[in-house]
């Protein structure tokens, strides 16, 4: 059997080489003393774990239950610090996406040793069944030591204090110098083995190193450290136009814009020279709220080239509200015109379609990745993106 | 010479007594919050939870010391220690029977005045130390608020130095232990005026509904934000300090102190010190926090011309009432 | 003065509570009643013959959303204990680390060969620990109370009302008026 | 005897003196005066005086080191607070300190009555009472007066409207937008 999962801190085989540790272990009987503080020492170490809570999504609930009346977690101690500084368990609850993941290293790299992590509920244990999707990170023992593994989804806030209590015992077990993990069982795991080593592995991918997890934090912040000042000048609210009737703006886009077709089932599509103009058009008739910016990718078949398709719709603000939406086609390599001079709030929704489909918005005042880090390849909402498609180190 | 021996003999005694009411004061406070949320509190850790507090500071004290890269290390280790000086400084003055006291100063009250207020400065320099935005937020709070609830203070804290004509906190007490306690008689400026104290001491010891420079929901955890292991057990301990030393001193200004029927006077103190403990953590757990402007516009607005009433009122009481 | 108002109502509210009954349930001591559909972790039941009951038939391997069961089939043989010829399996292995617990495997099982447990899996020190193999399983079916939930139970649970829809089809009420009975709910 | 705690806190003063006037850190500059206040004060409890010890602290670091404080908070970066304490007359102000300390030092020993008994240590409080209400009233009314014009005053200054008030800025809307809007 080879010793493939070996404890992450194994702190028996650590070397004390410290020149008064081997002096104080010569004196005979010492440890008649040292047996009684180290065990005290232990006992304060188990009895006062705070929580650091990483909470990310539903497994947080249960979480703020535990703490709360029916199970009570300050009965055993614990109680939640917001601060790494005085955490001594970070609890991670929910799912780790790559753009996460340096940030959860990062704050449990900034927590005080001595240090432990659970891993709460199947999203930070494996990634659950998003595990294959292309921004999360199949389980958090991909990038950083767990100690304990709650098993559910969500897990219960009993199995959380169970958790809790688990890693008390864990701790007990290595002050005694006892090995905590289990047996390793090969073929066991590889039903949902990530592709990539973890960190505890001897056999660990070197393509997880922290250098290299070091880089893709760098280049977060990096990508902070760019952010434009140019400033968006706001719109001007339209108050006293009110809203006109489907009527009047099938009209308006019929005599203005030349469209000439307004099928039952979708928005009108509008060409993409007029399409600003339309936005301003609509502003001042009084839609003023930009309900979504979506881009659909439709990759080219036997008939048709590839092709992009970018839809818009705008409420009227007020007691009758209205909707009007339109689409612009785009040729596979045609740039549609920001609207972001006239609705702020394009701003983010227009990155965040650039970002997973690539459309590029001409005018943008700043067209970066929104949700997925900057070295990001490809856009993963295009047909044609491979779901596997490599992202270092996870994929 | 030997009043040196005296003040060092009992400033010690005190101070020991002090920091073990603490830690009991620690266990109490999570027990009745958990009571008063309908849970135990700590049960597991000792009988009925009751070394919680050492296993905390066991742990505290076992963690690794961190100091941030480009914090600035001398105040950044200062200020749990000059927290701790501080709060415990204020409990030299304060007379726990009518011996035990660490010293008796003549200018008792400007003593406690000073010192209760030079809190602001270790709190500052753990904000500024650490180089935490949230840190240098909470310390700009912390400084903001020491502006606006140190005048009601000094007003509220003149009113009992007004009625019984004495800056000495023990001379203070010993008037009241022949007359009435300031609470009781003459209760027009005496009960408004410890109102007012005891806000304005919730303020300074930053305790709910003021603890505006730690507000944990929007800074972190404030000032401590970047405090690990042995030096945020300080300032756990200083605040706990700064809330019994608080308590002690309304106990001593508007409640007679050691003054009380049947029992010795170090009984009478503690009972009421520890009353107004209990008080303040009962505040804690059930108010909201107040924000900066509405602290601030409650101190300026409202405490300081009440406080000048009540000065004035006080003083008339003097020439015209005469004492009793 | 609305504030102070407040004030005192906090005041009272929370020192009333200083006084009640805590509703804290002291968990390892004390297990809060787990409801009857509570499900938590998986075994592998036997069937009336003490056999494992599973046959191997893939169906719940196919439906899992995230893919955490893998088993491998043993082919038919005689069973030991009645003689007859019977499909095995010789590995089954589910992976709790990954499992949602949206209970689909159960559903599609015809022979109530899989179910989910009421009692929750110890927290583990090893994600490998949390992986299920066969004999886990089986001994997780000795140990722990199923719960509610059987393929059998649920699948006649979600099946729609068969009465009614040969009654309109034929468009003769004469022959049919007797309506089925409501599917079983509850039978435990 | 008595000289050994003066000597001390005179030497802390002078140290945290200097350090006020060296230090290149603005903060770290308003933390030694407050050292430097409190050194004064512990000269006062030193030679008897509590009172003033008390108001000392009271005032000077309670009061005035904290609003040096929100002073650099509010008016200063925080990232950067290094401020070159180089000063650039050292001869000058060198002369001048000199110059300074000869006359304080001529006029105090100048000062007739210096050989007299000191005060007793106790009573002071009710004596500096009576003596400023009492005696020297007049000279603390006029105190008084001076400084509630000095508040008057800076409440005037700090209260005055700016002659140019800022548009608001997050309303504004460029012209062409406007422009754009209404075609």
């Amino acid at each position: 059997m080879t010793a493939r999962h070996l404890p992450l801190v194994d702190e028996g085989a650590l070397p004390y080489e410290h020149p008064l540790y081997e002096t104080l272990l010569s004196i005979p009987g010492l440890s008649v003393v040292t047996a009684p503080l180290d065990a005290l020492l232990t006992w304060g170490t188990k009895n006062a774990l705070w929580v650091f809570p990483m909470a990310t999504s539903c497994c947080g609930i249960e979480l703020m239950a535990a703490a709360a009346s029916r199970v009570d977690l300050d009965r055993m101690g614990t109680i939640i610090r917001a601060t790494p500084r005085q955490g001594d368990v970070m609890v991670v609850a929910g799912t780790i996406t790559v753009k996460m993941a340096p940030r959860v290293k990062l704050l449990w790299d900034q927590m005080p040793e001595p240090k432990w992590c659970i891993a709460m509920g199947s999203c930070a244990i494996s990634g659950d069944f998003y595990r294959d999707l292309y921004p999360v990170v199949p389980g958090v023992d991909t990038f950083m030591p767990v100690d304990v593994y709650i098993p559910g989804c969500p897990p219960n806030p009993e199995a959380l204090m169970h958790g809790l209590l688990r890693l008390q015992e864990k701790i007990g077990l290595r002050r005694e110098g006892k090995l905590t993990q289990a047996e390793y069982r090969p073929g066991l795991l590889d039903l949902t083995k990530p592709r990539v080593g973890r960190l505890g592995d001897v056999t660990r991918d070197a393509g997880l190193s922290d250098a290299q997890l070091e880089d893709v934090s760098d280049m977060t912040r990096r990508d902070l450290a760019e952010e434009s000042s140019e400033i968006v000048p706001r719109a001007e609210p339209v108050r006293e136009a009110i809203a006109s009737s489907s009527q009047e703006i099938e009209a308006l886009l019929r005599d203005d814009f030349g469209v000439t077709e307004f099928p039952k089932d979708a928005a009108p599509l509008v060409s993409r020279g007029d399409h600003r103009r339309l936005a301003h058009r609509l502003r001042a008739l009084g839609y003023a709220q930009l309900i979504y910016v979506v881009a659909t990718h439709f990759p080219a078949k036997k008939t048709d080239p590839e092709r992009f398709e970018v839809a818009y719709a705008l409420r009227s603000i007020g007691r009758k509200s209205t909707v009007v939406a339109w689409r612009v086609a785009l040729a596979a390599d045609e740039t549609i015109a920001s609207i972001v001079g006239v609705f702020a709030g394009a701003d983010w929704q227009e990155r965040e379609q650039f970002d997973l489909v690539g459309v590029r918005f001409e005018g943008h005042p700043d067209l970066r990745r929104i949700l997925l880090p900057a070295d990001w390849s490809g856009h993963p909402l295009r047909k044609d993106y491979a779901a596997d498609t490599a992202h270092p180190p996870w994929r | 010479m030997n009043e040196l021996v005296h003040g060092a003999l009992y400033g010690t005694l005190i101070a020991t007594a002090i920091l073990s009411t603490i830690a009991m004061g620690i266990w109490f406070e999570r027990k009745f919050a958990g009571r008063m949320q309908q849970r135990l509190g700590p049960t597991i850790v000792g009988p009925a939870g009751l070394l919680q507090p050492f296993a905390d500071i066991i742990k505290l004290l076992q963690k690794e010391d961190i100091v941030p890269r480009d914090a600035d290390r001398g105040l950044f280790d200062l200020a749990p220690i000059l927290a701790v000086v501080c709060s415990l400084g204020v409990a030299a003055v304060i007379p726990f029977s009518p011996s035990i006291i660490a010293s008796d100063l003549d200018v008792g009250v400007l003593w406690v005045l000073g010192i209760g207020g030079l809190m602001v400065i270790p709190t500052f320099a753990a904000g500024w130390g650490s180089n935490n935005k949230f840190a240098l937020l909470g310390a700009m709070r912390a400084i903001a608020q020491s502006v606006s609830y140190g005048v009601p203070l000094v007003l509220a804290v003149l009113v009992p130095v007004v009625l019984s004509g004495s800056l000495s906190i023990s001379g203070i007490v010993a008037w009241q232990a022949q007359h009435h306690w300031f609470a009781v008689w003459p209760i027009v400026p005496g009960l408004p005026a410890f109102v007012i104290f005891f806000l304005a001491m919730l303020a300074e010891s930053n305790r709910i509904p003021f603890d505006i420079p730690e507000a944990e929901s929007e800074l972190v955890a404030g000032i401590t934000t970047e405090y690990t292991g042995a030096k945020f057990t300080l300032f756990y301990m200083a605040e706990y300090v700064h809330t019994l030393v608080g308590s002690a001193l309304g106990a001593a200004l508007f409640f007679g102190g050691w003054d009380g029927p049947f029992a010795p006077g170090l009984h009478w103190m503690v009972l009421k010190t520890l009353t107004l403990f209990v008080l303040i953590y009962w505040v804690r757990w059930s108010l909201l926090r107040f924000r900066a402007d509405q602290l601030m516009r409650l101190c300026w607005t409202w405490l300081t011309p009440i406080g000048v009433a009540l000065l004035l009122v006080s003083a008339a009481w003097v020439t015209f009432g005469g004492t009793n | 003065m609305g504030y102070f108002n407040d004030t005192a109502k906090a005041l009272r509210t929370t020192m009333v509570n200083a006084f009640r009954e805590p509703v804290t349930q002291e968990f390892p001591l004390v297990i809060r009643p787990r409801a009857e559909r509570f499900r938590a972790s998986f075994a592998l039941p036997d069937d009336e013959h003490g056999e494992v009951a599973c046959i191997g038939c893939l169906a719940c391997e196919r439906i899992c959303p995230s893919r955490v069961i893998k088993m491998k089939s043993g082919g038919k043989k005689d069973s030991p204990v009645t003689g007859k010829k019977r499909a095995y399996i010789d590995e089954f292995v589910l992976d709790l680390s990954a499992c949602i617990g949206c209970e689909l495997c159960v559903q599609v099982c015809n022979s109530d060969a899989i179910v989910m447990v009421r009692q929750p899996e110890v927290p583990a020190f090893a994600r490998e620990d949390l992986v299920l193999d066969m004999e886990k399983l089986r001994a997780n079916a000795k140990l722990k109370t199923a719960s509610w939930g059987t393929g059998t139970r649920l699948q006649e649970m979600q099946e729609p009302p068969k009465a009614e829809k040969p009654a309109v089809a034929k468009a003769s009420p004469a022959t049919e008026t007797a309506p089925a009975p409501a599917p079983a709910k509850e039978t435990v | 005897m008595e000289s050994i705690p003066f000597g001390l806190a005179a030497l802390v003063t002078l140290f945290s003196a200097l350090r006020v006037v060296r230090s290149p850190n603005l903060v770290h500059a308003a933390l030694w005066l407050g050292l430097a206040l409190l050194g004064t004060a512990a000269l006062f409890a030193v030679l008897g005086a509590s009172f003033l010890a008390g108001v000392q602290v009271l005032l000077y670091i309670g009061g005035v080191m904290t609003l040096t404080l929100v002073g650099i908070m509010i008016t200063r970066r925080h990232d950067g607070l290094n401020v070159p304490a180089e000063s650039i007359g050292h001869v000058r102000a060198g002369v001048v300190s000199v110059a300074l300390f000869a006359v304080l030092a001529w006029a105090i020993s100048a000062t007739p009555g210096l050989d007299a008994a000191p005060l007793g240590p106790d009573a002071t409080t009710q004596d500096i009472g009576h003596a400023l209400v009492g005696t020297h009233v007049l000279a603390f009314e006029v105190v008084s007066m001076l400084l509630l014009a000095a508040m008057l005053g800076a409440i005037v200054i700090a209260r005055r409207k700016d002659p140019a008030p800022h548009a608001v800025t997050h309303l504004h809307v460029p012209a062409t937008a406007v422009r754009e809007a209404a075609e």
